[in-house]
């Protein structure tokens, strides 16, 4: 069942060489627990960006963290590339494995039907095909001949882990529309979450949240991370600190103003010292 | 950009999808969320709109698959793309320069352009800068490809390619732009100069024609409205004082 | 955009010879609309039962409404065998596919991911893979040889028909965690749906109710059906009939006796008089 | 059926369900419910239990797919399965008797038999009727396989079937069943004469062990409370008076 930790204990549970699936930059993203992995000093992820991520994926490329990184897309949005990935692309010091967003979609959804592979329409023609030899074209069986269609083998993450508004103590997690972390959390083997808070009750109970929950079942482990996805924003409860993103888009161009940045925000556990553990059940 | 050069973009698409039933915007797309809004205006309500990452404006509920799915399902008739490089024969490449995977400049990556591109018939192509460094005559690196041999599944495509300086029409059958209209004050030899792949033109292209007071209007009102709504800064610079956040 | 219609009117939309989407006895079962279809005396339906269903289905069969049932079970659950169906598969007539219930699911999300097929693990063995020719094993291509998966074909059906507990006035409308209907709308060319109410406002204004919402681009018309699931009920808001239902399950165990009841229940569309057009946008 | 045997039958199956992580039950089993529950309050919680079409008892948000998706996932440890027919090879039929399509008697369909008994690694079958025409040497229609050839991916399977009258469990290895026990005031030579198929058995098979007053307390208690919450008719008969709706 659900385990309630410290953000700390949390991104312990991540070990060293995972395949660590994080959400879009608009879906609930735990920059807490990414800063606590930085401070970890995780080696060899090999991160799932569910289909593209921003400032997560760039902070753990940038620090070091990251082996490889499967992605549709990499960005900081508005304020442009992501420094870091993009330095890191260009000289080899992580592994690309580029693909595109329903690509990605497609293959956590075969790892949630237990599936080898998921069929996807698209792609013939294009050079992801060339860089992505795990990728096959079939001739599709169901057809007379001469109909190709590309198979994507299943893609399950060794952890999912993504910031939620709020859980239940029974460790139900509400997660409304983003569904995309519903698949994430069905696809992978452990799921971890921090949440702005823990509330009484069972969301379960009512049909009314049920629908946007994710049940217990799914998730591993539990932290309380307050204002968790900040500088990001948490849609309906706390806007984006645009000129903390824009200090840094600016500071991450080059590793100087990167190493300045994570002393300033990243190093020192105290930036997320409002994270408290929470009551175990 | 100036905001007479930002309207006439805005105006230009939004002529691309009258009389289409839905339209969906990518995030980070003023421009191209904006002339949906455009087109749904003068429609009464037509095109449908969706705007992704957009909140409100936004009407999935199935997660980030949605949209991929609705395209599958043939329920998008529009959608944008853009491209670090687009080449003559309307292939894509929204990678980076140079050779996979240490490219010379690596830029983010190719989002959902490697599906979209084969399923939403009208597939519209939106790049400001036009300069050989983003039209050229053969991309690095094909996310999309523009056309598809026989045989391979492909409602859709590239209907037409919109930059700073010009209007070109897809012509699948031949796998090449032609020139469809000249942005005012530009002039055929500085699109030639500016562009790095070889296109079909006619001998006298006609210009784009200005928005009218009409347009202008839906753009300053409701339009402007919905812009200060979900791009603050893009409508700020756009549209001045009167809609800043 | 949504057209709202009178309950007759909805059940028009239905043509003749049409793949008809049924839910599943538990969910949001259309009694009232598969009452209008008896009455308007439909003919040669190819039932698509999402994944099992029962006095919906028993109805329209034993009424000679259709020609083919698709499906992993037709029930009336605790009240035993659904006697029109028992009975029209054995005297050949209507056609039965057999399959079974994550089949169903998973042809049905094929048609929704646009896909031609969906593979699914499972079934080697099964006497289904005899009797379901259009279902095809082929030798994983992603693995070394020697590991068969069976592929279906996507399940696109003409129509996806339900009934829900309340719409909103732009004709989105809420399903709750009853996701097996949004899978069904989304592979279905048209979906149709009946509702106890329509309710003012905007459903995906809010993230709660929006993440139990079915948008209304995916649907096609809306009638309001008051207690439009009886005699079965609706969860959280009424309970099933359960008296009626075994006067249902007696009657209907012959062909006389299934005659009378619907002479007494669903030929005089006065049983369904509660259901009124509702006020167009 | 006696309440003593009803007790009986529920008492055996939890012991089947001990130290397992997750058990799903599906819609209108109400005996292999009460087991499930029996086992989780022995086991301070744990089986985790999901009770399909249950209303609070369902921990499921994302429709009927869900339980297959889990089983296919790995998630469920343990499921249940009955049979119109079920034979020596544990080979099930839930479609009906006599040749396909126009069976003789036709039953509801293969619900999810097909596929969740090839991924729940412990699948117990349950049919209280023992008598030649349920227990049959050939079943009519294969709607499940009990075991499948190598190379064939199949993590589940059948692991023992419950009747009225005993307790066999499925030796996979050899593709058949084993007497595990015969209940309170059954013989053996009964056994053999209700069952169609053969079966392996020692000579002097033991007696399935009566629920303690332990037990009976917590299935009179909790268990019946969740009975007459979820299966009100079921729990009105099994416990009587004291427990009716």
């Amino acid at each position: 069942m659900t385990e309630a930790l410290s953000l700390d204990r949390l991104a312990g549970r991540v070990t060293d060489g995972a395949v660590l699936a994080l959400p879009p930059d608009y879906s609930f993203v735990p920059m807490a627990a990414v800063r606590a992995l930085v401070r970890r000093g995780m080696r060899d992820l090999h991160l799932v960006t569910v289909p593209q991520a921003g400032i997560a994926a760039d902070l753990l490329i940038g620090a070091g963290c990251v082996a490889t990184v499967e992605t549709a897309a990499v960005s900081l949005g508005e304020l442009g590339i992501a420094p870091r990935f993009s330095a890191a692309v260009e000289s080899g010091a992580v592994a690309i494995r580029d693909s595109t967003c329903p690509a990605i979609h497609a293959a956590l959804q075969a790892a949630e039907k237990g599936v080898p592979f998921m069929p996807l329409r698209g792609l013939i023609g294009s050079d992801l095909l060339r860089v992505r030899p795990d990728w096959q074209v079939i001739d599709n069986p169901l057809a007379d001949g001469g109909d190709p269609i590309v198979l994507l083998p299943a893609l399950r993450p060794d952890v999912a882990l993504f910031h939620a508004p709020f859980a239940d103590e029974h460790g139900n997690v509400w997660l409304g529309a983003r569904r995309e972390l519903v698949t994430m959390a069905h696809a992978a083997k452990e799921t971890l979450v921090t949440v702005e808070e823990v509330r009484p009750g069972d969301l379960l109970a009512d049909e009314t949240p049920a629908a946007g929950t994710l049940p217990a079942l799914y998730v591993s482990a539990l932290a309380e991370a307050k204002q968790g996805a900040w500088p990001l924003g948490l849609a309906g409860r706390y806007e984006p600190d645009r000129a903390h993103l824009a200090d840094y888009a600016r500071l991450a161009a080059s590793e100087e103003g990167f190493a300045a940045y994570c002393a300033a925000h990243v190093t020192d556990a105290a930036s997320d010292e409002t994270t408290a553990p929470i009551a175990a059940e | 950009m100036s905001p007479e050069k930002t309207a006439l973009l805005i105006d230009v698409i939004a002529g691309m999808l009258e009389g289409l039933g839905r339209v969906a915007v990518g995030a980070s797309s003023p421009i191209p969320a904006a002339a949906a809004w455009l087109a749904r205006e003068r429609g009464g309500g037509r095109p449908q709109v969706s705007v992704l990452g957009s909140g409100a404006h936004s009407d999935m509920t199935d997660g980030g698959r949605e949209l991929f799915d609705r395209a599958g399902q043939g329920r998008i008739d529009a959608f944008f793309l853009g491209g670090v490089q687009i080449d003559g024969g309307a292939n894509i490449n929204l990678i980076g320069t140079g050779p996979h995977p240490s490219a010379d400049k690596r830029f983010p990556g190719s989002y959902g352009s490697a599906y979209l591109y084969f399923v939403v018939p009208r597939v519209i192509l939106f790049r400001v800068e036009h300069s050989p460094r983003t039209l050229v005559e053969k991309v690095d690196f094909v996310s999309a490809p523009g056309t598809s041999p026989a045989g391979v599944y492909r409602p859709g495509g590239p209907h037409a390619l919109i930059t700073g300086r010009c209007v070109f029409r897809f012509d699948a059958a031949r796998g090449r732009f032609r020139l469809a209209s000249l942005h005012p004050g530009h002039s055929l030899d500085e699109v030639r100069t500016a562009t790095g792949f070889d296109f079909d033109c006619a001998d006298d292209p006609p210009v784009t024609p200005a928005p009218s007071a009409e347009t202008m209007a839906l753009i300053r009102g409701p339009i402007g409205g919905n812009l200060a709504e979900v791009y603050p800064r893009f409508a700020a610079k756009f549209l001045g004082g009167e809609r800043a956040a």
